[in-house]
């Protein structure tokens, strides 16, 4: 696909515009419906269509394996240490009416940073899990393509589909 | 009373969708019809009032959950083997809904305003989201502060998903079946 | 801070495993989760000795929203009883987790696995602590798909790992979804998810059959989750093929929780005098429990490698507790929590020992342990006293589970029933005494691996066997707390 | 409404349900199984969802509108939590058959039961 | 000594001894010696505590409510702890002797779960509730396993099998489930005189309680759990001796006794008659085993087999249900102690000296083996009951307490069985020193077993005379309170 390049260019326009609707989707659900798992779903599925569409491994390169993790894992602290913040401040567990001026500016805020942290998780976690499956379709006509440019010797390991574990 | 109909249409729609899914041996035809159900569903959850969780049905239900499978049936044999009707499955998932349907002759009626679920606890987060929260989208506040416990727990639950698949495939860095050939994958993944 | 323990007794850990994750190098993540299982279990005593002094049920409403607006966590003598059981078992079997895992697991796999290991644990407090009928299930959800993926980590030595994984997986999640649909009728209902609200706003439905199919399909799901006979078949493997740490871990809590979690919705919600409830669901769930105390124990007579067969006599021993839900007396609830409470320990003890045995030999069956006892008495040792826990002998704890077992049982007249107890009992011999002839009668065949003992394997499974011993000679303090506990659903009990 | 009119809806789910249910217990095809558990898993979101309608209610967004009758929010938030544990654990699943595959080279119950069988009983005394 | 020192003194000596062989295991003579010497310190201990008024019960620990571990030194405990502890050193010089003498390897694990076993003799003897009678009953049977599987041959571990099998089950299952009840009818276990249950229980059910009693005290080898003592002789000579005489067996008849009298309450026995039946059944075992008896050629079969038909009489006597009959049964394990005890060290005698163990082969040998012969002469005698030995008394209290309730088949049963006795073992008497010889041996000179085998038997001899003439002291009165 990715030599096509109708699709390239209109990828090149496509994905910075979901990414937008995700982040609206993302900061708009205090108004309307969405919030933080459809806007990460979102966000996750822009990132998808890029890696499909220039390959793999270049998606790994613009969002490396690590960095997803660290993602993922950031965004469930921040949704529980946003609450062991309202703690701090003298108040229950996830109380937010202590992080803003107002309790009502304080919910804003708490829900503003756990919505976030919600769908930083998401998000990434949803990328992880594409590229992990993605990581074995080997011969998924998908992605045989990709495999073509894909500088890896994956090769060796797709002939013969093991019918036998053998670990250390 | 329009709401109804579409309502039924949509639901009798579904059933046929799950129907064929059943009865089809080609998982492909089957893992694509599971994807129809759950925007049906959705579908079905617009015509409900529900409009959040109609958003999340089609982008997770529909998206994500039919992505993986694809995925999946990428890498397994994509048919089925045929089966018969297993009559002890059959009896107990029959059993099961005469249960259910026992039950639902008590419940309250379909749509009806006074219905305890709408007069108990409701009502205060209807009012309580304009005045403690000042959020139009109920959904959202009772989500992120009512009820922020168990989002924080779902949202746990997502990063246990991702921890479990990376545990059982390897993660993405390095693409690998346990089966020696790992350590070199895993070489170049770097 | 002190009034915050209830919730960070939870989160403690829950946002451990997202730290743990992303911790490198060599037992980093072994050495926080050893730390964090550590401070949760100080936390659960600390709370333990609150609640004792409160005399009450400390409640700590999430969000500062009270119930039912919100979700609020109940720490009551039940609860305060079994969240020690949890996160004691969890921090000894942390201990012994480093050399299991680093001869079980590949190392690149140590800190999402010690993640897991964390999360299943804050699932499993997650449960126990919740006063809301939903949260219930998500963190039922977060203890399980950890559980999941640490039994599916079995595979580096087992392949059987795997499916083992999967059907436990499909079970589960059936079991959670009737769950699921019970607590939907329950709300559909009365309109509110949170317990004691529930409790009270049943009492003007209660009669409706509507009710009681919400009941049989909550019941129905947590009896899958506790692997209460016909529906445990999904245990054995699961446990079996595990790797060895998780084996311990979850053979001796992650059921259990579930038994605590179907305890406290059958009397903290529905209650005892709910209609049908002492008469038809007490017998079903007497004639299972009895059922599989027969099966578990035959099964496991017939085993030969010791991972099964103590698994198979968790069956038993799950049985045994169903008995005492069965009873649906004061007395059989205490009994309940008091087996609940002591097969926790005799089941840590062994399955820290035998994993000892399968890290060092591959795997743990009768033939791998012929003459060990002359190897590895220490490990042996322990194992033997678990196993004499298990049948019930006097002076260690299992004695006293089955006296206030049968206490209940007789007090209800169940004669007939009290005696099948007992046989099922003695039959546990059998297999205790296979054991015992393995490793003690039987000299060691030529060409046999050697065995050796090593103070990381043996002192947490001697830790869990001491408590065993000491709960079984000085058991007044945790009779005394476990009635308390029954007292919460069903008063009257001493 | 008579009473099967008022009920119509749920029992139509309930079928649901139980095609899903029983794809679920009855199939030994894993894949299958999965399927079987989402049609399960959706429908039970169908009868919470169902319950939270409320006859000529809006979705629970509050707008300035004269006051007016509201679908109940909570079975919606419930829902999205459910929706988003049950693809958590189909992502699981399908991670499991991928790796059940790769190790036995097949995915049917039956044949995975004759293989380990087998399996166990040549490694019975070993 | 005062008991609160005497008590652990008699529970502690025991487990010193076998800490002592384990530590002396490389010195036999040592650690022989050492045996010796606390057996007769503990022998000691026993006579001086029989003879003290002591009855302060000494608690240990407590588990539940009501469930302690404690000891009560009553007078039928007393008795019995004095029969245990006398016999046990004269037992572990023979035990020398034998051992030494038929070569048996392991004797090291030998001597210690001996001195094992009688430390669990003494915890039954002197336990003050049924959970310490229990705990101890367990410790007896599982320590005395390795005794009977001593030879390791298969047939060793398969009389081994179905001695754990039959006491192990029948305690876990009866006798726990008999102890548990109790607990939750009366909500204590304590022994006292006159009994607990009284009052507590609807005397419909105390036919059953006692039967979970009778059969789940498998030791007291009532038939039809009595399969595992006759699979037990395969064990060397000085363990039959510890089964039959010493410990097991008699911890069993003891408990027995010490149920019926201190939980049950004889009064309370007799007016529910509950115990009627248990009185056929006893009947029943005594003359099906003498019968038996009869078959058996080999001589520890035979014996065996007696055993079980004097058991019957113990528990006989306790289910009679009266003061006199009860005496007479504690009597009884006195005197049948000394007598079977006696007949077994001759048995041993006999196979180290020539290696015999058929009757039939054994004709003539008395004029071989003198002193062993009359030794076993008087003990078979005493087992009779034949005056001038303790036997006699013993069954002339139990014939008395059948008459005083009337039960006249008892009566006839007794006397029946006493014939039975006669023929048994006056054949192997008679056979000794009057039959023409068969056995296959050159010289007709006088060839005994070593002096350690040979003076402990002329000792257990002499003691069945002793106790005609001193039974008084041996008379236990249940009908005053027991501890007075």
């Amino acid at each position: 696909m990715q030599d096509d390049p109708v699709i390239r260019v209109v990828a090149k326009v496509m994905i910075p515009t979901v990414m937008l609707f995700a982040l609206y989707v993302q900061f708009h659900g205090d108004y309307g419906p969405g919030g933080g798992f459809q806007a990460g779903v979102i966000f996750a599925a822009a990132f998808v269509l890029n890696a499909m569409i220039f390959g793999l491994n270049r998606g790994r390169h613009v969002w490396p394996a690590n960095l997803n993790l660290l993602a993922v894992c950031a965004g469930v602290l921040l949704y529980g240490l946003t609450g062991v913040a309202s703690m701090l401040l003298g108040e229950n567990y996830l109380d937010y009416d202590v992080l803003g001026a107002t309790p009502q500016a304080g919910q804003h805020i708490g829900i503003l940073l756990v919505e976030f942290g919600v769908g930083l998780t998401v998000a990434s976690v949803m990328v992880a899990l594409f590229f992990t499956f993605a990581g074995r379709m080997t011969h998924n006509r998908l992605l045989d393509r990709m495999e073509a440019q894909d500088k890896d010797a994956k090769r060796g390991a797709v002939k013969e589909v093991p019918k036998k574990r053998s670990r250390t | 009373m329009s709401g109804f109909l579409v309502d039924a249409a949509l639901i009798s729609l579904l059933t046929l969708i799950a129907i064929l899914a059943v009865r089809l041996h080609r998982l492909f035809a089957v893992v694509m019809l599971s994807g129809a159900f759950s925007l049906v569903a959705a579908a079905l959850f617009v015509v409900l009032d529900a409009v959040d969780v109609a958003f999340t049905e089609a982008a997770v239900g529909a998206g994500i959950s039919t992505i993986l499978a694809l995925a999946t049936l990428s890498l397994v044999p994509r048919d089925e083997k045929p089966h018969s009707i297993a009559l002890v499955p059959a009896f107990l998932a029959f059993a099961t809904a005469a249960m259910l349907a026992v039950a639902v002759s008590d419940l309250p009626a379909f749509g009806d305003a006074n219905a305890p679920i709408h007069n108990h606890v409701a009502p205060e987060y209807l009012t309580g989201s304009a005045e403690d929260i000042g959020i139009p989208n109920v959904v959202t506040s009772v989500l992120a502060s009512y009820r922020g416990f168990d989002t924080l727990g779902e949202t746990v639950v997502v990063f246990t998903a991702a921890i479990a698949v990376l545990l059982v495939l390897g993660g993405y860095t390095r693409p690998r079946r346990r089966n020696g050939d790992r350590d070199k994958e895993d070489g170049n993944a770097r | 801070m002190m009034q915050h323990l209830p919730i960070l007794q939870i989160i403690v850990p829950l946002l451990g495993a997202p730290l743990a994750a992303l911790l490198r190098g060599r037992d980093l993540a072994w050495g926080l989760a050893l730390l964090l299982t550590g401070v949760a279990f100080l936390i659960s005593v600390v709370l333990f000795g609150q609640q004792k002094i409160a005399g009450e049920a400390l409640i700590y409403e999430l969000g500062g929203w009270p119930a039912p607006i919100g979700i609020v966590y109940v720490i009551d003598a039940a609860s305060a009883l079994v969240l020690p059981v949890v996160s004691g078992i969890a921090f000894v079997a942390t201990i012994a987790a480093r050399r299991l895992v680093e001869a079980e697991i590949d190392a690149r796999d140590h800190a999402l696995f010690y993640a897991a290991w964390l999360l299943t644990i804050a699932g499993m407090l997650g449960q126990v602590t919740t006063g809301d009928a939903f949260n219930i299930f998500v963190f039922l959800e977060i203890s399980s798909l950890s559980a999941y993926a640490l039994v599916a980590m079995g595979a580096g030595r087992d392949r059987r790992a795997l499916p083992a994984a999967f059907n436990y997986l499909i079970l589960g999640t059936v079991g959670a979804t009737f769950y699921v649909i019970g607590v939907g009728l329950l709300y559909m209902l009365t309109g509110t998810l949170n317990l004691m609200d529930l409790s009270e706003r049943l009492a003007d439905v209660e009669s409706t059959r509507a009710v009681f199919t919400a009941l049989a399909f909550i019941a129905l799901g947590l009896f899958l989750k506790m692997a209460l006979f016909p529906l445990h078949f999904w245990l054995v493997p699961a446990y079996a093929h595990a790797p060895s740490a998780v084996s311990a871990l979850m053979a001796a809590t992650a059921t259990k929780v579930s038994v605590y979690v179907l305890i406290r919705l059958i009397f903290g919600v529905f209650g005892i005098e709910f209609p049908g409830l002492a008469d038809a669901v007490g017998l079903l769930v007497l004639t299972l429990g009895i059922a599989g105390a027969f099966v578990g124990t035959l099964a496991a007579i017939l085993e030969t490698d010791l991972k099964k067969l103590f698994a198979q006599s968790s069956i038993a021993q799950l049985g045994y507790m169903a008995i005492g839900i069965g009873a649906m007396s004061a007395t059989g609830l205490a009994a309940a929590f008091i087996h609940l409470f002591n097969h926790a320990l005799m089941k840590g003890a062994l399955f820290l020992a035998i994993g000892a045995i399968a890290a060092q030999a591959g795997r743990a069956s009768m033939h791998t342990i012929e003459g060990a006892g002359r190897q590895i008495p220490i490990t042996m040792t322990a194992i033997l006293v678990g196993g004499l826990a298990l049948i019930g002998v006097p002076l260690t704890a299992g004695f006293i589970s089955k006296l206030y077992l049968i206490r209940a049982l007789l007090e209800q007249d169940f004669w007939m029933l009290a005696g099948l107890t007992f046989i099922s009992s003695a039959l546990a011999l059998a297999y205790v005494w296979k054991i015992i002839e393995a490793a003690w009668l039987k000299e060691r065949p030529e060409g046999a691996p050697v065995l050796t003992e090593s103070p990381v394997q043996y002192v947490p499974a001697w830790l869990m066997v001491v408590a065993t011993i000491g709960f079984g000679i000085f058991s007044a303090p945790l009779v005394e707390a476990a009635c308390a506990a029954a007292n919460v659903f069903i008063g009257g009990a001493r | 409404m008579s009473m099967l009119a008022g009920q119509w809806n749920y029992f139509l789910v309930i079928a649901l349900m139980m095609i899903g249910f029983y794809t679920v217990i009855a199939r030994g095809n894993m894949v299958k199984k999965m399927v079987g558990l989402t049609i399960f898993q959706t429908s039970v979101f169908m009868l919470y969802i169902s319950m939270g309608k409320i006859a000529n209610g809006t979705a629970p967004i509050l707008t300035d509108a004269a006051q007016k009758a509201y679908a109940n929010p909570l079975p919606h938030v419930l829902i999205l939590t459910a929706i988003v544990v049950g693809v958590a654990t189909t992502a699981v699943g399908y991670a499991l058959i991928i790796s059940v595959y790769e190790s036995y080279g097949t995915i049917e119950d039956d044949e995975l039961i004759k293989i380990i069988e087998a399996e166990e009983d040549e490694g019975a005394d070993a | 000594m005062a008991v609160d020192t005497l008590i652990p003194a008699l529970l502690g000596l025991p487990l010193l001894a076998s800490a002592l062989v384990l530590l002396l295991r490389d010195k036999p003579d040592l650690r022989d010696g050492q045996a010796l010497l606390i057996g007769v310190i503990t022998a000691a201990c026993t006579v001086r505590l029989y003879a003290s008024a002591e009855t302060d019960t000494v608690h240990f620990i407590s588990l539940a409510a009501g469930l302690d571990i404690s000891f009560t030194p009553e007078p039928l405990g007393k008795l019995f702890a004095l029969v245990a502890g006398v016999l046990w050193p004269v037992a572990t010089l023979y035990t020398i002797g034998y051992m030494r003498g038929a070569g048996e390897a392991n004797h090291t694990r030998f001597m210690f779960f001996y001195a094992i076993a009688i430390h669990a003799a003494m915890g039954i003897a002197l336990s003050g509730n049924l959970l310490t009678l229990f705990v101890f009953y367990e410790i007896l049977t599982f320590s005395t396993y390795p005794l009977v599987t001593h030879k390791g041959t298969p047939e060793a571990m398969r009389a081994g099998r179905i001695y754990l099998g039959i006491l192990v089950a029948s305690s876990v299952v009866l006798l726990l489930f008999g102890v548990i009840g109790v607990w939750v009818l009366t909500g204590t276990l304590e022994f006292k005189s006159g009994g607990i249950l009284a009052g507590h229980i609807d005397p419909f059910y105390v036919p059953f309680l006692l039967a979970l009693f009778a059969f789940g005290i498998g030791k007291a080898a009532l038939m039809p759990l009595h399969r595992w003592l006759p699979a037990a002789m395969v064990a060397p000579t000085p363990v039959s001796a510890l089964l039959h005489a010493v410990a097991v067996v008699k911890a069993g008849v003891f408990t027995v006794l010490k149920v019926a009298v201190y939980i049950f309450g004889i009064d309370f026995l007799r007016e529910t008659a509950s115990s009627d039946w248990l009185v056929y059944v006893a009947s029943f075992s005594i003359l099906a085993a003498s019968v038996v008896a009869m078959t058996k050629t080999n001589l520890k079969a035979r014996l065996a087999y007696s055993t079980i038909s004097q058991l019957g009489y113990i528990v006989l006597g306790a289910s009679l249900a009266t003061s006199l009959a009860a005496s007479g049964a504690a009597l009884h394990i006195t005197a049948h102690a000394a007598g079977k005890i006696t007949l077994f060290f001759c048995a041993g005698a006999i196979y180290v000296a020539h290696h015999l163990t058929d009757i039939k082969d054994m004709n003539g040998l008395g004029r071989i083996m003198p002193v062993t012969y009359t030794a076993f002469a008087l003990g078979a005698l005493s087992i009779i009951g034949v005056p001038p030995l303790a036997g006699a008394w013993s069954k002339i209290m139990l014939m008395g307490g059948a008459l005083d309730n009337g039960h006249l088949l008892v009566l006839a049963a007794l006397m029946i069985s006493s014939l039975l006795n006669l023929v048994y073992l006056g054949e192997i008497v008679l056979r000794g020193f009057f039959a023409a010889p068969t056995h296959g041996l050159k010289s007709e000179a006088v060839q005994e077993a070593p002096m350690s085998m040979v003076l402990p038997l002329a000792l257990t001899a002499a003691m069945s005379v002793a106790l005609f003439f001193a039974v008084d002291y041996f008379i236990l009165d249940f009908a005053k309170p027991a501890g007075g």
